[in-house]
């Protein structure tokens, strides 16, 4: 293979390569994550390959290193458990890994985000008579309170980057203090038990971060899309003031190995 | 030389009674016993309260059928394969159902206590969450914190703090203990005991937390053949009630070992069962619609089990199609 | 094999081949049992042997339903696991079976009892600062406060059957609720907890029983001793009121599965 | 792809400080990490806190030699082999220890506890026990409750009434989180995933609780041989920090499939270690005058050796002197 570290360019990749791209970036080598299937399991296999050869992926239904010679499009699958350093149950990984403090790092999901990092999984509109109602946590609000560090991958629209969520499913950095619910930062509600939260969201048009107050701002912003965009899909007033400048692509490298040897099959990869 | 008591689909149906609180096996479209749960519907039960550490086809199908008044869980989908529990959730909307909803850590440890009959366990996870409102606990808004049932406590949570080492609050999560739980297994030994052959999900402690355990079983095999590896089991024979022997019971989900998830089956159910009309139509033609396990297994025809039955080498179908081909 | 179901006369048994038989009949036939390694293990491998096929024996070391071809002589031997239906580990004996509450009957020693069958296993004289220290509860403490039912085998003197036992390793009927240390009845402290307690203790002179307050009377005398005897060998005043006779002997054909079964190469029995 | 730092006997022991928390693997006389414990004594370690869920030959034997100022545990002895630690029992009798008593149950909690990161474990296993006597909290008459050290708690328990189901009282049992672990395994893989071949004791738990870990093992076997049944395994390379590789290093402790224990060893042991002057001789012979794990086997010598491995087809020895023969 001749595949070079250089970055491709515009129309040699699709949106979801430079998704898994900058996914893969959050991944330090050695760290003990924790994800689902899609595009998390691409680009913690695309930074196995390439820079983090000592990373660990942590499915929560019960496996823990796998290394799948066939994508699972499930974290209940076998193809889980193959060649994994151990298969377990769910106290297993969330209690003798995550509560353990075990996770460095969480890929996460969710239907709308606040700028502290809280996560609606839950519904849209009110609890109690809910206009959507969508799956619920399952272990959203765990991996974001327990892991070190948490990077949420989402579809940017302005009503799902807003204000307020319509319910707190997966506590950020500034979350509610129960029973009373006075806000707080989240280390005030952790205690012994903090251990980070999260520190990037990624989407179709660019990457967040968040400051040293757990605010988020704008980092970088994709290939073809400008910091106006961004505001735009943005409902709350965003810290624009620290863009670090265009999200990378992907390198003729990682293209390589993402349609070679992380999905040469094609199951997310199209 | 323990001995199992075997029993038939509908029979094993026949011991849930209506109002009774139910544990499944498997993780989300994974080892549940889907053939006992369409032979529930036929049997019509009522009103059924289910825990789930996390929802899949099974229960959102029991939930499209009416049979369930209560949903606690975590979660309800079928991952990549229909992201919503469609019927769950419409009946959500349409308030027709009545929801405790809590984090997958948080169901994790519920069971966990009452595998081991502490009454709580303690944990720190999702704490911040709105799972934590008060304004949002399902059965207290129901009047169901009142103490008339032995199955529900008396609060959501409780919140301590550390006495031994100062790291601050915590939560104290209720035990569960179902009445009975559905297990689907795929290998029960003659003396019953039990194994699992990949992930172990929550399955033992679904066991150990039930009044009355039902195993419902790919085959039944000698006890002796189990027993040559004792720390591959799961469940030993007095742990469990009842057994059902049933090939291909888990189907649509999958089995490790024996039988892929049946994606196609998935996503035409999510697809046709968005509105009662639809999964109406659905029952009728898989559920009602079918006499039997044998019946049902004609109608999917042998090519289709061919494709999703796993390889021995891999315990997963290389044949089957998944993702994009 | 023609061994009957006739009693052996005396001097056609030793005294342990009574001490096994006498433990045995305190096993059910179904009894999840809770055991250590020598005459208990006899005890319920003898009691499969003969009139309980059904039941189960957990070794705390992590075993569960072991079917040893030889005996072993530690709960931690691969001996106890062979042929089990279940190897695992403490937290799965301890939690998992005895406080889940699947356990039946434990078998269980001590270095002194009192009348309310709270045993000592710990301390002779103060707890700090010791005439003699044993080997402290281990499971003994556990076992008898969850089993619903336990069994003591002891050596019968007159300082070890005491009207105080000089520290409390294991709970029996009538014990202290701490912190303030005042006497009750087991189901009052245990609560919801309660499962039961002693049924019997049996020694190298008799078999005693608890009455429906938790005291403990004489129920069977050996063959070869008297009721005078026992009260000879026990310092508190024992209820001789309600003895049923004398001990049975071994049949011949406990005899025949002890010798030819249960321990033929007599690694308990010489 | 993780690697594992492998170290030499020497160095693991020279990671151990004076005044740690140490806990071990194994159960009794079974996969203790002896080899690492002689090595321990010829270091001169002090002040050692050891946390056992059961002691045995390993810690009676740190003990003789007067590496410790503190035990916790549920008990110790060697089961048949010597009904009591002697030399635990003597300094328990001098005063020269400090010692806390639990029940087995309370010290499964209270590690499990740690493995998992909760303050605490709930349990009503032995209440009514002298265990819970607040005159005989070992570590609060040393004054050691004060605080000043992070790794005991302020409490030796605490009594909460149940908030849910109202089943009553019991006990929170404080975690115990370990500075270093010594855990024996027969088989650690290049990629330092670890296996045991039988009952897992507390392994796991003694594992995840700790700061740091040194496993010492019988072999280092390719990963790809403990992969190919994750279901199997104790834990990955990521949980553990160094790796020594060892043969024999459990003995006289047993190891299931590699060798028995050595019955009189253990006897002799016992016997003669009932007085310091005894211990120190026996230390004389077996630790001080042995320079290397290899002199320690070389002086066992071969028949010795061969009457204690196991048989491969049952996992321990048919050849062993057990009971009466």
């Amino acid at each position: 293979m001749s595949a070079s570290n250089e970055y491709a360019k515009t129309g040699e990749f699709q949106p979801i390569d430079l998704l898994a791209a900058a996914a893969a970036r959050e991944v330090f080598d050695g760290d003990v994550v924790f994800a689902g299937t899609g595009l998390p399991m691409l680009a913690i296999t695309l930074a196995q390959y390439e820079h983090a050869p000592n990373s660990v992926c942590i499915y929560e239904a019960g496996s823990i290193d796998g290394r799948p010679i066939d994508l699972p499009t499930s974290v209940g699958d076998a193809r889980c458990a193959f060649q994994g350093s151990k298969a377990g149950g769910l106290y297993e990984t969330f209690y003798g890994q995550l509560h353990a403090g075990y996770v460095d790092l969480g890929f996460l999901g969710g239907a709308e985000i606040d700028k502290y990092g809280n996560v609606n999984t839950t519904v849209i509109g009110d609890y109690n008579s809910p206009k959507i109602r969508f799956t619920g946590s399952g272990g959203n609000a765990d991996i974001n309170s327990f892991a070190k560090r948490t990077v949420f991958i989402m579809v940017q629209e302005k009503r799902r980057f807003k204000e307020e969520v319509d319910y707190i499913t997966s506590p950020g950095w500034r979350i509610k203090k129960w029973p009373s619910g006075e806000w707080a930062h989240k280390k005030d509600i952790y205690g012994g038990f903090y251990h980070g939260g999260p520190v990037a969201v990624i989407t179709n048009m660019a990457v967040f971060r968040f400051d040293e107050e757990g605010i988020m701002y704008l980092d970088t912003v994709h290939p073809g899309f400008t910091v106006e965009d961004i505001k735009n899909n943005v409902s709350f007033d965003l810290n624009v003031s620290r863009v670090s400048g265009e999200t990378k692509p992907p390198t003729y490298h990682q293209l390589d190995l993402l349609y070679n040897k992380v999905d040469p099959e094609g199951i997310f990869l199209k | 030389m323990g001995k199992i008591n075997k029993i038939t689909l509908k029979e094993a149906a026949g011991l849930i009674n209506d109002g009774d609180l139910l544990a499944f096996s498997g993780f989300t479209i994974w080892r549940r016993p889907v053939a006992l749960c369409y032979e529930i519907i036929r049997q019509g039960k009522k009103d059924l309260h289910l825990f789930e550490v996390q929802g899949g086809f099974h229960s959102d199908m029991l939930i499209g059928a009416g049979c369930v008044k209560i949903w606690e869980g975590s979660f309800m989908g079928q991952e990549l394969l229909g992201k919503v529990g469609v019927n769950l959730s419409r009946k959500q909307v349409a308030g027709e159902i009545i929801t405790d909803d809590f984090s997958h850590g948080h169901a994790v440890g519920r069971i966990q206590a009452g595998a081991i009959n502490v009454p709580f366990f303690p944990t720190a996870l999702a704490m911040g969450s709105d799972i934590l409102n008060p304004e949002y606990d399902g059965l207290a808004r129901a009047g169901l914190r009142d103490g008339s049932n032995p199955k529900i406590a008396s609060k959501k949570y409780e919140i301590v703090k550390d006495p031994f080492f100062d790291m601050g609050e915590l939560l104290l999560m209720p035990a569960v203990k179902p009445d009975i739980s559905i297990v689907y297994a795929p290998m029960v030994g003659n003396e019953g005991t039990v194994r699992v052959l990949s992930q172990s999900y929550n399955d033992s402690d679904v066991i150990k937390a039930s009044d009355k355990i039902i195993v419902i079983c790919e085959e039944i095999v000698p006890d002796s053949y189990l027993r040559q590896d004792p720390t591959k089991n799961l469940a030993s024979g007095y742990e469990i009630d009842y057994v059902v022997e049933c090939p291909w019971s888990a189907h649509p989900t999958g089995s490790q070992s024996y039988y892929d998830c049946d994606a196609d089956f998935l996503r035409d159910f999510n697809a046709k069962t968005r509105t009662q009309e639809g999964f109406d139509q659905w029952a009728q033609e898989w559920i009602f619609g079918v006499n039997s396990q044998e019946e049902y297994l004609e109608k999917l025809g042998v090519a289709r089990l061919e494709k999703l039955r796993a390889s021995v080498a891999l315990g997963y179908s290389t044949r089957v199609k998944r993702g994009t081909r």
